[in-house]
């Protein structure tokens, strides 16, 4: 069995996977992306309560969760890399940090976006918005850390360190932003709560997330490739994958 | 592994900074009462081989023993052997000499200011104990770096480029140090770019570029 | 008179130095440090006056008004004072090599990271939270809230030297690196800066301080508890 | 699409810019870092030979 872990620590195997699977991961990401709008937009019902603005939900929804997925794929491929000193590991954490970053202005965008119809003003200081917004700090707190080194190792092993740090925090902000909204709010603005999905709304927001999580594969596996090379220059192996 | 059971041994040491490939497979065996000159143009990888014998810094390939048993498992106790004098004399500017030393060595063992001033008078800079660092020459400091050496009373010293500074006399008394430190079965490794006239058998390591 | 003895044992060097004795040495070192140089441990002082002097100008100036933004000021300008002084927590000692000295002493360098952070809260949050009170009276806190604006303040900044000492040791190595620091740490310390806010806030609103306080000391012991092994393996990084 | 195609096309819209944003900066940078591992070959074949 370790035969598979290891190949997969060894910089050209991954090099040659990533490069194999990203077309498939778009062609399927393409597929669901596709299924998931035209079934969110056309044909799911509208919502009794906020009519068609609900459709933001489909992407909105989806983002929001890659955001927090994509954090926590970071902070452990930097661990893996930390503690076992896999170099691959950096590779995999320095390519997520921007697709992460993406994906939270994305979800924090739409999701005031969303909160107009709602609550009258784009930014109403939602627990679950303003915590987004603190998760973005902290995907710019960990890119600015990385780069701010001459010497990528270095850079790589801190911004491990600080995603790590980083995803203990979350929680801890997520429910501390909670409360703190509680406290000022109270219960009695309309806060859009979930949306009652009947089956035929759960449908595309499903592929809409396997959409993004496919998405997300297929521009992890091209950055991969990048960040391999980046730290692999002078391999042997990498003579052969450029003549290739 | 060729295992030196008596004093240090580095075996194949690599260590890449950025792109460059600063140690290139480096091996040395360091016995007790033993001095060692590793000399080598500017940018060798003098300073990170010291390092990497200091436990300082963790090389991507090779092994640093003392002893027997790899630096890394008996980190701090090898560690509160050895003296590392590095380039420049660390001294804190605003901490008198005699602080300085009494900090410094103070963590390593249990040491009395009477015996921090002997070592900075056998150093020569007995006068200046009770002055800051930074009204010091770098003479001076240089002195205290090596009062601060001798103080710890350690195994193993890391010299890097003991030398500079030092006028005349100050360089005979850095000879002498060495040798009373060799004679009494200390071990050494001593950077420096020129070439030593210790007056005893040494053995010499050239780094290439 | 040299120690040339075998390997391993300490032999003529007495007893090696206990971790205790060596964290109180470390300690009176950084102490006796920072009082060679009393106007740098005044400056993050001033610096918290001055900014929470700027609100009441740039707000309006009766009282009521200033009372309820009191508990964020107070705060905000902790958080922005701490942070000014954390620079200087690693990075004097790494310009000038004692930091080496200081890894290679045979104590472990938790011992060191610790020591160094515990003298760094003595000589600036405590000093923070005895200047506190001054601050409060200029802003209209009542006098029956400091006791409990007090004890937040220490709780928020001993856990905000912490996470500081994690962000000075992933930056120590770094030319320009205390606007890194502060992008590090500040969104780190948000929880720290709503209850401790929270708790002044309802100590001055006479309602129960107990759940605010609870959070927040319950938010001190972690960081006080996890904090050290971070900041150690970050200063290990950029030791190497 | 009822009064609030304002607020639903706006977002869709931005999902595709971050999508081709996301392939983009993607395919430049591994270009990059793909002329970068060449030259450094060069370098280091001119320097072997």
């Amino acid at each position: 069995m370790w035969t598979w872990f290891y190949k997969l620590a060894s910089p050209p195997h991954v090099y040659g996977v990533a490069a194999a699977f990203t077309p498939w991961f778009l062609g399927l990401a393409a597929i669901a992306l596709g299924y998931g709008v035209v079934d969110g937009l056309a044909f799911a019902p509208a919502d009794y309560q906020q009519g068609d603005a609900f459709r933001i939900i489909y992407v909105h929804v989806p983002s929001a969760w890659m955001s927090e997925f994509v954090y926590t794929t970071m902070a452990i491929a930097g661990a893996i890399a930390l503690i076992w000193r896999i170099k691959l590991g950096h590779a995999v954490a320095a390519a997520c940090a921007p697709i992460g970053a993406s994906f939270t202005v994305l979800a924090l965008v739409t999701g005031s976006l969303w909160g107009r119809p709602m609550w009258g003003t784009y930014w109403a200081w939602d627990p679950r918005l303003t915590s987004e917004l603190i998760l973005l700090f902290l995907y710019v707190g960990v890119m600015s850390l990385r780069s701010a080194f001459e010497d990528a190792a270095r850079g790589d092993r801190a911004a491990a360190l600080l995603s790590i740090v980083g995803v203990v925090n979350v929680p801890i902000i997520h429910f501390s932003v909670v409360w703190w909204n509680s406290l000022h709010q109270g219960a009695t603005v309309a806060k859009f709560g979930k949306p009652s999905m009947d089956l035929s709304m759960l449908w595309p927001l499903l592929s809409m997330f396997l959409g993004f999580m496919l998405f997300f594969g297929a521009v992890l596996c091209m950055r991969l490739q990048a960040e391999v090379l980046n730290r692999e220059r002078q391999a042997k192996w990498v003579r052969e994958a450029m003549h290739s | 592994m060729k295992t030196a059971t008596q004093g240090l041994c580095v075996e194949e040491v690599h260590v890449w900074c950025g792109d460059r490939h600063v140690l290139k497979g480096v091996s040395l065996d360091l016995d007790v009462g033993e001095l060692l000159h590793v000399s080598g143009p500017n940018g060798a990888g003098k300073t990170t081989l010291l390092r990497v014998v200091s436990g300082l810094l963790r090389p991507e390939q090779g092994a640093v023993s003392w002893f027997g048993r790899s630096i890394s498992s008996v980190r701090g106790e090898y560690q509160a052997q050895l003296a590392y004098a590095s380039h420049e004399p660390a001294l804190k500017g605003d901490l008198t000499a005699l602080e300085n030393l009494r900090f410094a060595v103070g963590l390593k063992r249990r040491v009395t200011a009477a015996e921090l001033g002997s070592s900075l008078e056998r150093t020569g800079v007995a006068a200046c104990a009770d002055l800051p660092a930074r009204v010091l020459s770098a003479g001076q400091r240089r002195r205290v770096a090596m009062a601060r050496v001798l103080a710890m009373r350690a195994s193993l010293w890391l010299l890097d480029e003991p030398f500079t500074n030092l006028d005349a006399a100050g360089s005979d008394l850095m000879t002498a140090l060495l040798l009373a430190h060799v004679h009494e079965g200390g071990c050494a490794l001593v950077v420096a770019h020129h070439d030593l006239t210790l007056g005893c058998t040494m053995r010499r390591l050239e780094l290439a570029a | 008179m040299s120690a040339g003895t075998q390997g391993g044992g300490a032999g003529s060097r007495g007893r090696p130095v206990g971790v205790w004795e060596a964290c109180a040495l470390i300690v009176r070192r950084e102490l006796c440090l920072s009082f060679r140089r009393p106007d740098q441990l005044l400056q993050p002082l001033v610096f918290f006056l001055i900014v929470t002097t700027l609100f009441p100008l740039g707000l309006s100036l009766q009282l009521s008004l200033l009372r309820d933004m009191a508990p964020g000021v107070l705060w905000v300008a902790a958080l922005l004072s701490s942070l000014l002084s954390l620079d200087s927590l690693f990075k004097s000692d790494a310009d000038d090599g004692t930091l080496e000295q200081l890894a290679l002493s045979g104590q472990g360098l938790m011992v060191i990271v610790v020591a160094k952070t515990l003298a760094h809260w003595l000589v600036t949050g405590a000093a923070l939270v005895l200047v506190s009170p001054l601050v409060g009276m200029a802003l209209g806190i009542p006098t029956g809230a400091f006791a409990i604006m007090m004890v937040s303040l220490g709780l928020g900044t001993v856990t905000l030297s912490w996470l500081g000492a994690i962000g000075a040791g992933l930056t120590v190595g770094l030319k320009r690196g205390n606007v890194l620091l502060s992008l590090i740490v500040l969104p780190l310390a948000m929880p720290l800066l709503i209850f401790g806010a929270g708790a002044t806030d309802r100590a001055i609103s006479g309602a129960s301080v107990a759940g605010a306080l609870y959070f927040l000391a319950a938010l001190c012991v972690f960081t006080c508890t996890l904090a050290p092994f971070a900041a150690t393996v970050a200063l290990r990084i950029n030791l190497e | 699409m009822g009064g609030y195609a304002r607020y639903v096309w706006p977002c869709f819209g931005l999902a595709t810019v971050i999508f081709a944003w996301n392939l983009w900066s993607a395919r430049r940078y591994l270009a990059a870092a793909r002329l970068r591992a060449a030259r450094a070959l060069i370098m280091a074949a001119g320097g072997e030979s």
